[in-house]
């Protein structure tokens, strides 16, 4: 009785299931042999990625797929990420791979904003009405009367993809929690304002001035420019003084007593702490927005 | 002696026109076509006017302060989104769906691509599009003009519902163009077109929508336009060329059928099109030779949707099928810089 | 014989699945059929029931009737209606045609004598909501109830509750109800002649 | 993304948010598009095109994670592809028999889940890679998650574009339905003004 | 051809903006101030910066070089005085922010600059005199630069050059930046000068032919040229052309396009096509060099502008600063103003008015709040709407607004995609834009953001 | 004559009355995915065009001489899908092999392309018409691939400006595509009806 039952089922769907067999088997040998003849030697990189990837194929990256999307993501890290379906865990294991790469030998290098004028600290000449950026502002002479100083127009800003930057009053700032070490800013910063520099410590002694003008002439554009004195360089070696400007040599910089009396010495106290391990940059509080209110002049 | 020196890129100079100077111009040059509106359509056209023009204002500014920016009201594109979108509407449409239409327009038509200047379609004819869409029955009923029919300037609320009760006996009006459809498909057009029928198209005594019936007020308004030197003639000049190119073809293939070409140049939105909705520079090409081939799009599929297609009207469908293509007639049409392309 | 042995390998999964995977499919058609075939035919005639007061099933007419519909032969399947004492209390069948904006699909009931049209209903339209939508309406439908077999005529204006071929269409989609009538009217004729050659109803005359 | 860890309750109960909210297939991986737009003009055939992306979900999920060791690299795809679509048949079957309405609408939308990206995305992602359980879970909640989204989506368009919920009347009766929130024009734009709005909620930029 | 088929040579694009050279146009070339300090910057060219070649408290005198190169593109310097060096030090410079001078406190006895004679320059003046050798050497010399604006070094300009060979010279007179009437004036007071160093310039390039092009708004100068140019009898294949009075005409391409109807290609240079372009008072700077053998340090200025007191045309030392310039005339009527070096569509505005004039400053524009307000302070500023007429007047034919917006938008190769390099930075389309758009202001900034790419890629 | 008209009208009504993205939701993955650049969105379109009608003609084929009136029917969205992912497979490795540049300007493409619906899609719409020519299957497939070229293209080109407008940061990328596609579909309206 049931077995009538199933012998009759299985007449009925016999041609069914020889039919999904010989598909099925059929494009298993196709493939099989195709994928044989017709290999193509790709890089074992991109290869890697590309098996780490969902191989979904959906386009959802903006590439054509996978294998693409592999390929552009070698060439620019900064394509990582756009993976939706693997998600994060995908991302990591690309990060994986592509940080074979870099071979990174050395500290971290991190970028330092070389001003320390916030809009109180610098004298204007002139009002700037036009393209709220650094690098329009700077093709104009004299924006503000110091011409090394930050515009703070925030170029470095914008060029930040990880929202590390901000121009509190005017200044450019690196919040190193999130600064990522991508040199963005510093290649967008028109002033050549923002070094990458070997973070050896968790904080970084900083000469946050880049002027060249003449003592006087700085004293007269700037609160906290570098007048080139000279009382830094006599207390450590680490620094030297040229064309008006003190420089510390951040490869060989170590903290110790002399670069400590060299930052309590500098009159304009231009020395500062730069770096994660920095307490609020140092900025004497808030009198000098007060004494230089109406800082502007013909 | 100088005590506040500015300072600013090069030029430090600038001409005489402004965004508000060239949407003025405009709302001037509808002042034409708006006339012709109250003299055939009195209260109606007020009511419809009046509410599209604020709600596009109130939907606009709300959309503003939603994005926390400063309001644009006072560049004035929204007043002439509102204006055309009215007089794109069926007189009697009712006001709410007016707002509907106009929300629609500057929410969806323009403040979602980044407001003023941002908009890849036309503000206007994307309201009227989702009004055509949602509803039908409204868009296809339409109004005697006053003169023709004296009872018009009463306002009745609740004609709309009356109508759609009398919908079986034919009760509501046709416009000419959906007489040439009847026309086409009753093979007769040629017939009983007359220079009476010509003439009323021109005054604009006919059924419509509101700015469409005035031939005479379009050009009026048209020629202000191009005298302020608003518009280019470029568009207007191939829309209503290539129309009157399909048009003419049709009827010299078969005048029996097809009516002349005359009509479809008076008759419908081509006129309002050609001077007022193909120009929205914000949504045409910038090169001549772009806008060239823009008008020739809109003219040639207006004409195709209209003799070929279902609907009697196609000014609306062809202005945003041509929208559509401007970033790649803009890309296949970049000017050339003097002196060939650099080998950089 | 490595190469046998090397697909085998990789792909016996993949065989036996499909196998499997084909049979479990064939099994739950086999199970389902009935019942698909049974849902078929009920969408039709469900219609057709609200038509055709008094009727207690549908019989398919066996015999092949092809109707010209825009040119193209058809093939058509007709039911007769039967009462529960088993007397002919009508005729459906379904017939399309093109609206305004795509197919327009109907199935249309005629009385016993195949003379008046019982009535029609929309089986799918895409036509616009509101506008040509508005034939499922019945101010529209009521117009084709107790209408002759035969030449339909739309008209502009008119009477709507005159039970005769004039159809008055609905303003704003006069194209729709054209269809509508056009559609009716010639699959209606058309199957009257059809049915009348094979006998199944009476000729005209002999009423 | 094989989930590791010790505490099986955590994995399940992150897979389950991962399905509803923090990876919902629609809002967040924007896969399976087109029958999230195709069948959201009513709640109806969403629910039920719902019930068959879980259905096909979870029995795939089933069977490839029960054979998920014997799976061969060259062949893995053309597995998957051929137990979704046994699953779709078999689901378009039971649709045609006990729901021959809504099978009609939803036409060949049901067939057409078996390139929705969701299910083979699961297969590769999760079931070939986890253990049962995670499977089921997982396969329950990317189905849900895909479920509700479609209903959301498909009583706002609902609401508007005929002023009623699952065919009940809502709107008063001077409410004139928007039939364009019926048509395609209405789908895209409920969808893009949603995702908006849920990018503005949990303060993603595109 | 005659005047009337002239008047029509033109380019396309460009645009007709307001001229205002009225309030310079009648006023005499006077001597400017006599100043308590010169600047003289030691970078005043296109090119590599001077050396000084003397030290603070040096006693320098009139004409003596005080800054030198041994580059290829580049011209000395002289002193405009006597005087001693104070220092050599940072000054501020229109386009280099700062940047070095030699700055000069000039004798107690130093007096205004006198107006240089004019008579030696006869009509009949006589250019087969000098070798073309001798002529190249005296112009290098005397550290000519184009005083048309951009300031490239002269000689270079007209060198022969084994690479370009030049066989048309043109000579640029259309002044065509409203505002500015220093070339008019020039040409109306010194045409025998200017004359004299056409003549110069064409022998030492080697140009079989000169084309004079000057506005058709300056027909006294036209006539005075044609005059001048003629009187000798032979014409010497030289010919003064008037073409249409439109902006920027005045720029070379623009210029070679309306006389010889030629395009240079686009990114290139006029030498591509055999032509070389000379402003008219470089051509007057030529003649006083070789003939005289005076170097460049001193030029005509146009101060002007409605918040000037009075202004005019002055014969300045190069150095002079903008400050004692505009209180020399006067000093400004408004407290809010814009100081201008050169006129409004393409000059420089300058925040601090210590900055000295050079070689390339033509004028000194002081524009009034009004005008400003007029232009791009008070005027609302909208988006794009894409009207298309920065398209339309755009000389080069490019799209300020795609380029503009892309700039904008950080996305630098569709900029370069859309031609940016091509761009001559005329203004044209910022002040065509009812938006009010920096277009210029958005293109300059995009083509340094290129540059910077460029210089970093090799890394 | 009558089958050329027939397969010209039918043509035009594929690409644009009944384009597959605006009217039948198909594909919008990849249209949502790869329409940012217009050189992608014309690649992915050729591969579209490409893959389309040669799975269109397949499945018809296999459609007619195996599975209509057989028992075998059931077995259609398996056999349909097998046939179309294995096909773009082994083209998608032999352009690979053989044709290197042509993989790389359109090649790239065709694996994106059996995840994407409108290939099924139009296979499943074909049987459901009733296509029953096999001229016309072909004729239509390739219309459906072209109307995806040009649906894509189109919103490549809008998108390309859009990166240049202030689209609120909410609204950027898929948001405002959809939206775009929306209004896009109610400009095809314009059509509907002009071929029945
Ligand atoms: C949005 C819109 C939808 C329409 N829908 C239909 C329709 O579904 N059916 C129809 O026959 N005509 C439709 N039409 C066309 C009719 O409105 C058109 O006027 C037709 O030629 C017949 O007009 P009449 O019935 O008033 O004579 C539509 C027009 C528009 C603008
Ligand atoms: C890189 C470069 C090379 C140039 N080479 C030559 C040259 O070889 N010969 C020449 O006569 N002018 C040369 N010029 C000068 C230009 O043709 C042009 O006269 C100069 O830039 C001033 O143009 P402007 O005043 O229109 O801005 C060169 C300019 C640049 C920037
Ligand atoms: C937009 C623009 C406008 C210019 N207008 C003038 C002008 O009116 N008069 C002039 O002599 N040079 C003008 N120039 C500079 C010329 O292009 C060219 O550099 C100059 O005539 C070369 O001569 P020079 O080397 O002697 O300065 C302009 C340049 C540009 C880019
Ligand atoms: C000549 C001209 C025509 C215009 N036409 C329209 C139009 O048809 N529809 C509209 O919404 N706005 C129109 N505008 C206003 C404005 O450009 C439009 O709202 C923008 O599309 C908004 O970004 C027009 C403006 C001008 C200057
Ligand atoms: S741009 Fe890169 S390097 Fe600079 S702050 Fe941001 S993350 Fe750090
Ligand atoms: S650091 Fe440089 S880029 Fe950043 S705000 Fe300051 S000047 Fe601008
Ligand atoms: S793009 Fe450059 S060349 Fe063209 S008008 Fe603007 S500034 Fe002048
Ligand atoms: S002139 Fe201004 S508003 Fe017009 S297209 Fe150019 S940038 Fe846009
Ligand atoms: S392409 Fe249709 S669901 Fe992805």
């Amino acid at each position: 009785m049931i077995l009538a039952d199933v012998l009759d089922l299985w007449s009925s769907a016999w041609p069914a299931g020889v039919m999904m067999l010989s598909l099925g088997g059929g494009f298993a040998l196709v493939l099989l042999f195709a994928s044989e003849k017709l290999r193509v030697e790709v890089d074992p990189k991109v290869e890697q990625i590309h098996r780490a990837l969902p191989n979904l194929d959906c386009g959802a990256c903006g590439f054509a797929g996978c294998a693409q999307y592999a390929k552009a993501v070698l060439a620019d890290p900064e394509l990582l990420g756009g993976c939706a379906p693997g998600g994060a865990a995908t991302s990591a294991v690309i990060a994986g791979v592509l940080s074979l790469q870099v071979s990174d030998s050395g500290p971290a290098r991190k970028p330092i904003v070389h001003c320390s004028a916030h809009t109180g600290d610098k004298t204007l000449y002139a009002r700037y009405e036009g393209i709220q950026s650094c690098t329009a502002a700077n093709a104009l002479a004299n924006v503000q009367a110091c011409k090394f100083g930050c515009l703070g127009f925030g170029d470095c800003v914008r060029a930040c993809r990880f929202g590390a930057l901000s121009k509190p009053d005017g200044l450019a700032t690196v919040d190193y929690d999130k600064c990522t070490g991508c040199t963005a800013c510093s290649k967008a910063c028109p002033r050549n304002l923002i070094e990458m520099v070997p973070f050896k410590h968790d904080r970084m002694m900083t000469v946050a001035c880049r002027s060249i003008e003449t003592p006087k002439v700085t004293r007269s554009m700037c609160k906290v420019g570098c007048i080139g004195c000279g009382l830094c360089a006599k207390q450590s070696e680490l620094f030297s003084v040229a064309e008006n400007l003190a420089r510390l040599d951040y490869r060989r910089y170590e903290p110790s007593e002399q670069t400590e009396a060299a930052m309590s010495k500098c009159p304009t106290k231009v020395i500062v702490w730069r770096g994660p391990g920095a307490v609020e940059p140092a900025r004497s509080g808030d009198e000098r927005v007060v004494e230089s209110g109406g800082a502007e002049d013909g | 002696m100088l005590s506040d020196i500015k300072v600013s890129c090069s030029p430090h100079i600038s001409g005489p026109l402004s965004t508000r100077r060239v949407m003025v111009d405009v709302i001037v040059a509808l002042l034409f076509p708006m006339a012709a509106a109250g003299y055939y359509f009195r209260i109606h056209a007020v009511i419809l006017i009046g509410t599209c023009v604020v709600s596009c204002a109130a939907a606009e500014w709300l959309c503003c302060a939603i994005r926390r920016k400063p309001s644009t009201l006072d560049d004035f594109s929204a007043v002439v989104t509102g204006i055309l979108l009215a007089l794109s509407l069926p007189p009697r449409i009712p006001a709410w769906a007016a707002v509907v239409g106009s929300v629609f327009a500057i929410a969806i038509g323009k403040m979602v691509f980044g407001g003023l200047g941002a908009n890849v379609f036309n503000p206007a004819m994307v309201g009227r599009a989702f009004l055509t869409a949602s509803f039908g029955m409204l868009m296809t009923t339409w109004t005697t003009p006053a003169t023709l029919d004296p009872n018009m300037s009463r306002i009745d609320r609740g004609n709309i519902i009356a109508a759609r009760e009398h919908v079986i006996r034919g009760r509501t009006q046709a416009t000419p163009l959906a007489w040439s459809k009847m026309a086409i498909k009753r093979r007769l057009g040629g017939e009983t077109y007359d220079d009476q029928f010509f003439a009323a198209t021109v005054t604009g005594e006919v059924g419509g929508c509101l700015g469409e019936t005035s031939a005479i007020a379009l050009l009026m308004g048209g020629a202000y336009l191009l005298i302020r030197r608003t518009i280019g003639f470029h568009i207007p000049l191939a829309v209503l060329l290539s129309a009157f190119v399909f048009a003419g073809a049709a009827y010299l293939k078969d005048s029996w059928t097809y009516v002349h070409p005359f009509f479809h140049l008076t008759s419908g939105g081509l006129l309002l099109g050609a001077f007022f909705i193909a120009t929205d520079p914000v949504t045409a090409p910038l090169t001549r030779r772009g806008m060239w081939i823009f008008g020739l799009g809109v003219g040639t599929l207006t004409m195709l949707i209209r003799i070929v297609g279902e609907y009697p009207e196609g000014v609306m469908y062809a202005v945003l099928l041509m929208n559509a293509v401007t970033p790649l007639i803009d890309r296949l049409f970049r000017s050339v810089p003097v002196g060939g392309k650099p080998n950089v | 014989m490595f190469r046998l042995k090397h697909f085998l390998e990789q792909s016996w999964l993949l065989i036996v699945s499909s196998f499997l995977f084909g049979l479990l499919i064939a099994v739950t058609n086999a199970a389902l059929s009935p019942r698909i075939e049974q849902n078929r035919i009920n969408k039709l005639n469900d219609r057709a029931r609200a038509l055709l007061p008094g009727v207690e099933r549908f019989m398919p007419v066996e015999a092949e009737i092809v109707i010209k519909s825009g040119g193209r032969a058809e093939r058509i399947d007709v039911y007769k209606a039967e009462s529960k004492p088993g007397e002919c209390v009508g005729w459906t069948f379904s017939a399309s045609g093109p609206g305004f904006i795509d197919k327009i699909e109907l199935v249309v009931a005629v009385d016993g004598n195949f003379e008046k049209l019982a009535g029609f209903d929309v089986l799918a339209s895409s036509e616009t909501a509101r506008v040509g939508d508005q034939i499922k309406e019945p101010f529209f439908r009521e117009q084709f109830v107790g209408a002759p077999v035969g030449d339909l005529i739309a008209v502009r204006s008119g009477d709507t509750s005159a039970k005769d071929e004039k159809i008055v269409t609905i303003s704003g989609a006069t194209i729709t109800s054209e269809a509508v009538v056009e559609i009716i009217s010639s699959s209606a004729k058309q199957i009257k002649k059809e049915l009348q050659k094979k006998g199944l109803i009476g000729d005209g005359e002999n009423r | 993304m094989a989930k590791t860890g010790k505490d099986k309750a955590g994995i399940y109960r992150q897979t389950l948010l991962d399905g509803l909210w923090r990876e919902n297939p629609v809002f967040r991986l924007l896969l399976g598009m087109c029958p999230t737009l195709a069948v959201t003009a009513a709640v109806r055939p969403a629910l039920t095109m719902g019930a068959c992306v879980i259905f096909v979900l979870l029995c795939s999920n089933i069977v490839i994670t029960l054979m998920r060791d014997l799976l061969k690299p060259h062949l893995r795809i053309l597995m998957f592809t051929l137990t979704i679509a046994t699953f779709v048949t078999i689901a378009d079957l039971f649709l045609k028999a006990f729901q021959p309405e809504m099978s009609e609408k939803l036409g060949p939308y049901v067939p057409l889940i078996i390139v929705n990206c969701i299910i083979i995305c699961r297969a590769e992602v999760c079931a070939s890679k986890n253990a049962i359980a995670v499977s089921v879970i997982d396969a329950l909640a990317m189905g849900v998650g895909f479920t509700v989204t479609l209903c959301v989506l498909a009583a706002v368009r609902e609401l508007l574009g005929s002023g009623t919920i699952l065919d009940a009347r809502v709107m008063p009766r001077a409410f004139v339905p928007w039939a364009a929130m019926g048509m395609p024009v209405g789908a895209f734009l409920t969808l893009g003004l949603l995702l908006g709005m849920v990018n503005y909620l949990t303060g993603r930029k595109a | 051809m005659r005047l009337g088929i002239v008047r029509s040579r033109s380019f396309r694009g460009g645009t007709h903006a307001a001229q205002k050279k009225e309030l310079t146009r009648e006023k005499p070339i006077e001597p400017g101030p006599a100043v308590g300090e010169v600047a003289v910057m030691l970078s005043q060219h296109i090119g590599s910066t001077c050396r000084p070649v003397v030290k603070k408290q040096d006693k320098v005198s009139a004409g003596q070089a005080v800054g030198e190169c041994d580059a290829f593109v580049c011209a000395p310097v002289h002193s405009p005085v006597n005087g001693v060096v104070r220092e050599v030090a940072l000054r501020s410079h229109a386009v280099l922010g700062r940047s070095m001078a030699v700055v000069i406190q000039p004798d107690p006895q130093e007096n205004p600059p006198k107006l240089p004679a004019a008579e030696m320059f006869a009509p009949d003046f006589d250019e087969e005199a000098y070798s073309p050798e001798q002529i190249c050497d005296a112009v290098l010399r005397a550290g000519i630069v184009g005083m048309g604006g951009a300031g490239f070094p002269t000689r270079v300009k007209i060198e022969p050059d084994p690479r370009f060979p030049k066989d048309t010279m043109i000579i640029n007179g259309c002044e065509c930046e409203p505002y500015i009437t220093c070339d008019y004036r020039i040409m109306l007071e010194w045409t025998g000068r200017i004359a004299a160093g056409i003549k110069l310039a064409k022998r030492a390039a080697g140009c079989s032919r000169v084309l004079v092009g000057i506005e058709d708004n300056k027909p006294d100068a036209i006539d005075a040229l044609r005059a001048a140019l003629e009187a000798g009898g032979i014409r010497n294949g030289i010919e003064v052309l008037a073409v249409r009075t439109k902006y920027p005409q005045g720029g070379e391409r623009q210029l070679i396009k309306a006389i010889l109807g030629k395009n240079v290609p686009a990114g290139g240079i006029p030498p591509m096509i055999g032509v070389v372009v000379l402003n008219v008072a470089t051509a007057a700077a030529i003649a006083e060099a070789v003939v005289c053998g005076r170097p460049l340090t001193h030029r005509v200025v146009t101060v002007t502008g409605e918040a000037i007191a009075r202004p005019g045309n002055y014969y300045v030392a190069i150095g002079t600063s903008v400050r004692e310039l505009i209180e020399f005339c006067g000093s400004v009527t408004e407290k809010s103003a814009k100081v201008v070096l050169g006129g409004p569509m393409m000059g420089i505005a300058v925040a601090d008015l210590e900055t000295p004039i050079t070689k390339t400053t033509g004028a000194i524009t002081v524009l009034t709040a009004e005008q400003i307000g007029k232009a791009k302070f008070e005027r609302r500023r909208t988006a794009c709407i894409r009207c298309g007429r920065c398209l339309q007047v755009c000389p080069e034919s490019l799209n300020p607004t795609r380029i503009a917006h892309a700039v904008k938008s950080n996305l630098i190769d569709e900029a370069e995609r859309n031609y940016m390099a091509a761009c001559i930075e005329c203004g044209c389309c910022s002040y065509v834009c009812p938006a009010n758009i920096e277009l210029t202001g958005y293109i300059k900034t995009g083509k340094i953001f290129l540059a910077r790419q460029k210089k970093r890629m090799p890394q | 004559m009558d089958t050329l008209q027939t397969l010209t009208v039918g043509f035009i009504a594929i690409v644009v009355v009944k384009n597959l993205v605006f009217t039948k939701f198909l594909g919008i993955c990849p249209y949502l995915g790869v329409s940012g650049r217009i050189d992608m969105a014309f690649g992915m379109g050729l591969a579209v065009t490409f893959v389309i009608t040669l799975s269109g003609t397949m499945t018809w084929l296999i459609d007619h001489l195996l599975l209509i009136g057989t028992p075998l029917e059931v077995t259609r969205y398996v056999c349909f899908i097998l046939v179309v992912a294995g096909a773009v497979q082994l083209v998608e490795m032999y352009l690979r092999k053989f044709f290197p540049s042509l993989y790389e300007s359109f090649g790239i493409f065709l694996p994106l392309i059996t995840t994407n619906c409108a290939i099924l899609g139009l296979c499943l719409f074909l049987n459901l018409w009733r296509v029953n020519s096999l001229l016309e299957a072909v004729v239509l497939s390739f219309g459906a691939g072209i109307g995806f070229t040009m649906a894509i293209c189109v919103m490549a080109g809008i998108r390309e400006n859009l990166k240049l407008a202030d689209v609120p940061a909410c609204l950027k990328g898929a948001p405002i595509t959809l939206i775009t596609a929306g209004i896009l579909a109610m400009a095809f309206m314009g059509f509907s009806g002009m071929i029945r």
